[in-house]
């Protein structure tokens, strides 16, 4: 939908005859990954922006990077439960080349990331609905608190082991 | 609000810059007090359950802390344990105003992941309906923003004709808001008969209706005294607060994603995107007028050109293509069992005349492929899908495992990146202008919250 | 001055009835039985024209809305506004342990009493009126604003942010709004001789008819000037900040219910009606009818009403039609009865024409902000008024430097002397200074628009 | 897809002419297109004497089409209560008789919670669940939403007419 380069090729996804080839960077990741940065190529997402691993170690180095190539809107972070490990992926939009990139980073043990406000403000409430939601907690964050539950919740609603234990809540149960 | 007023931390004097403010001088020699004041959660022009807690000092506002999640129902975490198909209904909901992009994003994330072709006519009748849903937006934007400006009349102008395309809407999807009618790789129905000469007839209707708006609003002192110059944004704050929409638009910048990122079949229709430079509340106003009068344009060039025309017509071909296979069907059956005294037909005639037998063109359809809904599975993956919606961008960003289930939806809702800037627009102006520059923003509070 | 008028008839009544109307202390208790009745008729009137007037303002909203309005209780929903009073009046009366009760009480009645006493100022004919004072002018406007007291103590009172900024808003508002309608008024002042509202309306009765009333001859600056700050004074649309519905919720009525609530709501009507009413009897001819003071073909000129102008042809002279209809029908004072109906017609078709447009207004305008008002009625209704002040001096001046009302009609010769100044008055002097506000509206613009972009 | 700068319809600040003057003027044109709408046609619907005209696909109370006879339609596959993104709104209990045939011996759907979006109808195999132009619910207890077979039942003409209006073969058996 919205890249400079064709759809994504399935072959990517559907496995070939073969054992399936490490996937190659795309335009961006190639041109990030000559400035020695360090990433991982994800391929295409199905609509076609490309998707680039970051370790949460070059995700400050990455970004700005990103951004000084114009990327300069961030459009939303997202936290994903893996059950065993949490990811923040950032999307991040070009007012320059109107692309759409795609950043995931696996948080480490203790479910931190750096925070991307320094770079993009708008991350703020983003990162704090990440963090309400799931649990992922944002290294540098300026004011990393609840925003969508109220402030005395317990427990991240969006991981999959979430159980509604407060005993505060009463509800209507049919 | 029963409160008494907390003692000042910080005098206002202490603050430094608050003199240079926008139009409004301190007189520092006057011992004042600041006063918290909580706007909302229930208030009449913060348009849904927001709750905004301003430090004002007389009627200038010095502080501003938005509270939201009044509104939350857990939409990300419904996702999880329904069904694709019986979670679409429930999207609707998030952004109640122009709920056919919702369905746009999550149904276009999933035709990217299972690969689904989407017939001509079927992107067509969603890009009329989205246009549509676009002018009713707008239209309720214009009238309640009027309204907190406090002019009431306009308030019903604009629902006079939002009702006329809400009639529209109720005759194609049978819902005049939850409309849940875009499918993946198609639409529910095809448009009820007549139903492009009933669109003709509405949107003939609205650009004198839009004249009269203008006439009202448009050039009134007291519009442009409230507006002109009031929450001036630079290009630069938007992209730091993640804003889009008419707002990036306002501030010269021609950010819109059909011109820059054609869904659909927008490189197939001609618009202009409207653009203004002040970045003021007054240049939000004009630009959303614009984009009111473009979206006509638009419903008018895709009405014209519409694949299969109207669906008596399609629906009176499709006929014809049922008897012609009718007969070819019968005729096989005669070359195989002939019946007595009669000659059987030439097998090789047959095979030819089902060869030339005419056959509905792909793109006069309204379903693509046929799913079927009650165990479609798109394959694992993922796909981060955005649309212009009326607000800004509106992103869906969709991880599937394989199952029925989605693992993840996430939505980038417009209105909650919209939101954030509304702080720092609003420190050191008026208290008035609150309703001026938050109506400005255009925010829905469920897409806020979800 | 007219003898014959409602307070002078309380009087002789009472004389009639046997009280020594000489005697000091008779007249003490008489001053007080009149005070007491008049209120009762106030109270009586100015209720029946407030529930007219709040089905009128729905009814016309709906109008201009393409809507029906309401047409449930009663014939086309006249019974409306008597079913909202009934709601309200067994409304329960909520009041919080933060309010302060004494002042929360007081507020309502605070705000109603100067409202209903400007009743009794109002000449509806020359009959019926409370009281005719030859400082009439000046006290109508000084009991005007007492009610904003009112408003400043129930958004004190209620314990309430947005209250208090409404009631702090009304103060502002009410001080700002004062001066130039007391402004626009002396112009009138000066013309007619006399503040005596009774007065002022004869003074209006000219050979140009509707032209001669205040609101053109004088200046019309002088009448725009009033209408604007009548409007602010009442806290119409536009004008409507003390209550400003979306921003300050009700302003400084959001905590009251009931009764009292229903008291801020009829002081307001009320006010909107005297405040139309005192516009029509400064400029707007008062009970004169249309062609009054307008020469006859015959000889004379139109009587105030056209009842009572002898248009009827009889014995060779022309009679008034009341005066044929009382000889004709032989009822005794018929002729005067029908030239007070048409006098209080007059008056009150006039004061629904004003009231008319402020609910027009209402449909139309958004608000204002606080800054915006201020500046308007300091920067610019002010100077305006100052302006048109000094115009009205040296025309008064001018044309008629013997400084005699009786050649104020006299002949048109005397007007042309006249019609050169103000021609030149009001449209040079008003003209520099719009060009001159509008540079400076234009600069500040320029300096906002400099604010960063793209 | 396409770098192209995009094309622009660039609105003009308005000019900075005589605000006093123009302002009235311009107070005038809207006060007179407020009062030009006096005259028109009222757009109100007095609603519980006229009722709005509604769209044959509207999306309003559920009903139960029965077959052309009056029997049931409804073979009890239970893809409406799945497809329903309400938890258990539609709960159908059956059996099957001596010849394999489903009898649908109760079929409730609990109308306060329905969100009337229509996934019910669409997956429907048999076109038996259906949609009415009726939104006249309202009733003074939670218990009384919860309509049971009974009341879904669209009895043989009734679903014979609902068919033909929606473009259905109308009689089916």
């Amino acid at each position: 939908m919205s890249d400079a380069s064709p759809p994504a090729n399935k072959a990517d996804k559907t496995p070939a005859d073969d054992a399936p080839e490490p996937i190659q960077h795309g335009p961006l990741g190639k041109a990030l990954a000559d400035k020695g940065l360090t990433l991982e190529a994800l391929g295409d997402d199905a609509v076609g922006n490309e998707t680039l691993g970051v370790a949460c170690a070059d995700l400050l180095g990455v970004a700005k990077a990103l951004r000084d190539d114009g990327f300069d809107l961030l459009l939303s972070v997202s936290g994903m439960d893996y059950k065993e490990y949490r990811q923040s992926v950032t999307h991040l939009y070009s007012t320059k080349t109107y692309q759409t990139v795609t950043l995931k980073t696996d948080a480490g043990g203790d479910d931190t990331v750096p925070s991307l406000v320094p770079i993009w403000p708008a991350a703020d409430w983003h990162e704090r609905e990440s963090y309400d939601l799931m649990g992922i907690h944002y290294e540098g964050h300026p004011d990393l608190r609840r925003i969508l539950m109220p402030i005395d919740w317990i427990g991240h609603p969006l991981r999959k082991d979430y159980k509604e234990e407060d005993p505060r809540l009463v509800w209507n149960r049919r | 609000m029963t409160t008494a007023s907390p003692a000042p931390e910080l005098s206002l004097r202490d603050k430094p810059g608050f003199s240079d403010l926008q139009g409004v001088t301190v007189e520092h020699g006057l011992n004042t007090q600041d006063m918290v004041v909580n706007i909302g959660p229930q208030h009449p022009s913060t348009h849904g359950v927001l709750r905004l807690v301003t430090t004002i000092n007389g009627e200038i506002v010095k502080d501003m802390e938005p509270v939201i999640g009044y509104l939350h129902r857990s939409k990300e975490k419904m996702a999880e344990g329904r069904s694709y198909f019986q979670y679409q209904p429930t999207i609707d909901r998030v952004e109640y105003l122009s709920s056919f992009y919702d369905h746009y994003v999550y149904v276009t994330a999933i035709e990217a992941l299972a690969d689904l072709k989407v017939p001509k006519r079927v992107e067509y009748i969603r890009m009329i309906c989205m246009e549509l849903n676009r002018i009713t937006s707008h239209l309720l934007w214009f009238g309640t923003f009027l309204l907190d400006l406090g002019a009431t009349s306009p308030f019903f102008y604009a629902f006079r004709e939002r009702e006329a395309i809400f009639k529209l809407f109720e005759d194609i999807t049978g819902a005049r808001m939850m409309y849940n009618y875009f499918r993946f790789g198609g639409v529910n129905a095809d448009a009820p008969p007549g139903w492009l000469d009933d669109v003709r007839k509405v949107i003939n209707e609205l650009p004198f209706r839009f004249d009269e708006y203008e006439a009202i609003a448009n050039k009134n002192p007291i519009v442009m005294d409230r507006c002109i110059g009031v929450g001036v944004t630079s290009y630069q704050d938007l992209l730091d607060y993640g804003v889009t929409g008419p707002s990036m638009r306002a501030c010269g910048v021609a950010q819109d994603m059909r011109k820059t990122n054609p869904y659909s079949c927008y490189n197939e229709v001609e618009f202009d995107v409207p653009t203004a430079t002040e970045g003021d509340v007054y240049a939000r106003y004009k630009v959303r007028m614009a984009e009111m009068r473009e979206s006509i344009r638009i419903v008018h060039q895709l009405l014209d050109n519409m694949p299969g025309g109207d669906s008596a017509e399609l629906r009176k071909l499709e006929k014809e293509h049922a008897k012609v296979a009718e007969e070819i069907a019968a005729a096989k059956k005669r070359v195989t069992v002939a019946k007595k005294n009669e000659e059987a037909p030439n097998a090789a005639d047959v095979a030819k005349m089902a060869e030339k037998a005419p056959e509905l063109p792909f793109d006069y359809r309204t379903t693509g492929q046929k799913v079927n809904l009650m165990v479609f599975k798109p394959p694992a993956g993922e796909a981060f899908s955005m649309v212009e919606s009326p607000r800004g961008m509106l992103g869906c960003y969709l991880v599937s495992d394989g199952t029925p289930k989605a693992y993840r939806v996430k939505w980038r809702g417009a209105s909650f990146s919209n939101l954030t800037i509304l702080p720092s627009m609003m420190i050191g102006n008026l208290y008035p202008d609150l309703m001026a520059i938050f109506g400005s923003l255009d925010i829905i509070l469920p897409e806020v919250d979800r | 001055m007219n003898p014959y008028n409602l307070p002078n008839w309380f009087v002789w009544l009472h004389a009639q009835l046997g009280f020594n109307v000489a005697d000091p202390g008779v007249q003490v208790l008489l001053v007080l039985a009149w005070g007491v009745t008049l209120f009762t008729l106030i109270a009586v009137v100015a209720k029946a024209a407030v529930v007219f007037m709040v089905l009128m303002e729905r009814k016309v909203l709906a109008w201009v809305t393409q809507r029906k309005g309401p047409n449930r209780v009663g014939p086309f929903g006249l019974l409306q506004t008597l079913a909202d009073g009934v709601k309200l009046l067994f409304k329960e009366d909520v009041m919080t342990p933060q309010q302060d009760k004494f002042l929360f009480t007081l507020a309502p009645a605070i705000f109603i009493f100067p409202v209903f006493v400007l009743f009794a100022f109002v000449p509806f004919t020359d009959f019926l009126f409370g009281v005719a004072l030859p400082v009439g002018a000046l006290l109508v406007f000084a009991l005007s604003s007492i009610s904003v007291i009112g408003m400043v103590l129930a958004g004190w009172a209620s314990n309430n942010k947005y209250s208090l900024l409404g009631g702090m808003r009304s103060a502002a508002q009410a001080i700002s709004y004062e001066i130039p309608l007391v402004l626009a008024v002396l112009a009138v002042v000066l013309f007619a001789g006399s503040m005596n509202l009774l007065d002022i309306v004869e003074a209006q009765r000219g050979p140009l008819g509707p032209l001669s009333w205040y609101w053109f001859y004088i200046t019309p600056l002088a009448f725009i000037v009033f209408l604007i700050s009548s409007i602010a004074e009442v806290n119409r649309i536009p004008f409507d900040l003390p209550e400003a519905e979306s921003e300050l919720v009700s302003g400084y009525n959001t905590e009251y219910s009931g009764m009292k609530f229903a008291m801020f709501f009829l002081a307001e009507y009320a006010a909107l009606f005297v405040m139309c009413a005192l516009t029509v009897v400064f400029f707007f001819g008062g009970y004169n009818s249309l062609l009054a003071g307008v020469a006859l073909p015959w000889g004379g000129t139109m009587e105030a009403t056209l009842i009572s102008t002898p248009m009827i042809p009889m014995d060779g002279e022309m009679m008034p039609l009341g005066v044929w209809l009382q000889q004709t029908l032989h009822v005794p004072n018929l002729s005067w009865l029908l030239d007070q109906l048409e006098k209080i017609s007059w008056m009150v078709l006039k004061i629904y024409t004003f009231i008319f447009f402020a609910m027009w207004l209402r449909g139309t305008l958004p608000r204002l902000k606080p800054d915006q008002l201020m500046g308007f009625s300091w920067k610019f209704l002010i100077p305006l008024s100052l302006i048109n002040l000094f115009a009205v001096g040296v025309q008064r001046f001018w044309a008629y430097p013997n400084n005699s009302l009786d050649t104020l009609f006299n002949s048109i010769t005397t007007h042309i002397p006249f019609l050169i100044v103000w021609a030149v008055i009001v449209f040079g002097g008003v003209g520099v200074f719009c060009m001159l506000m509008s540079r400076q509206l234009n600069a500040k613009t320029r300096k906002r628009f400099a604010a960063p972009s793209a | 897809m396409t770098n192209e700068p995009s094309k622009s319809q660039h609105i003009e600040a308005p000019a900075d002419d005589n605000r006093v003057l123009s302002g009235l003027l311009e107070i005038g044109r809207g006060l007179k297109t407020v009062l030009s709408h006096v005259g028109r046609e009222a757009v109100t619907l007095e609603y519980p004497e006229v009722l709005p005209d509604l769209s044959v696909r509207f999306h309003g109370r559920l009903c139960l089409l029965t077959k052309s006879d009056g029997t049931d339609l409804c073979i009890g596959c239970k893809a409406c209560a799945r497809v329903c993104p309400c938890d258990d709104l539609i709960q159908i209990e059956m059996h099957r008789d001596g010849d394999k045939k489903p009898v649908i011996d109760q079929f409730t759907i609990d109308m306060g919670r329905c969100i009337f979006c229509g996934n019910c109808t669409e997956v429907c195999p048999v076109d038996c669940i259906k949609m009415l132009p009726d939104f006249e619910l309202a009733d003074y207890s939670r218990e009384a939403l919860v309509l049971d077979k009974y009341d879904l039942t669209l009895k043989g003409e009734d679903a014979d007419e609902w068919r033909r209006t929606h473009g259905l073969a109308p009689s089916v058996t």
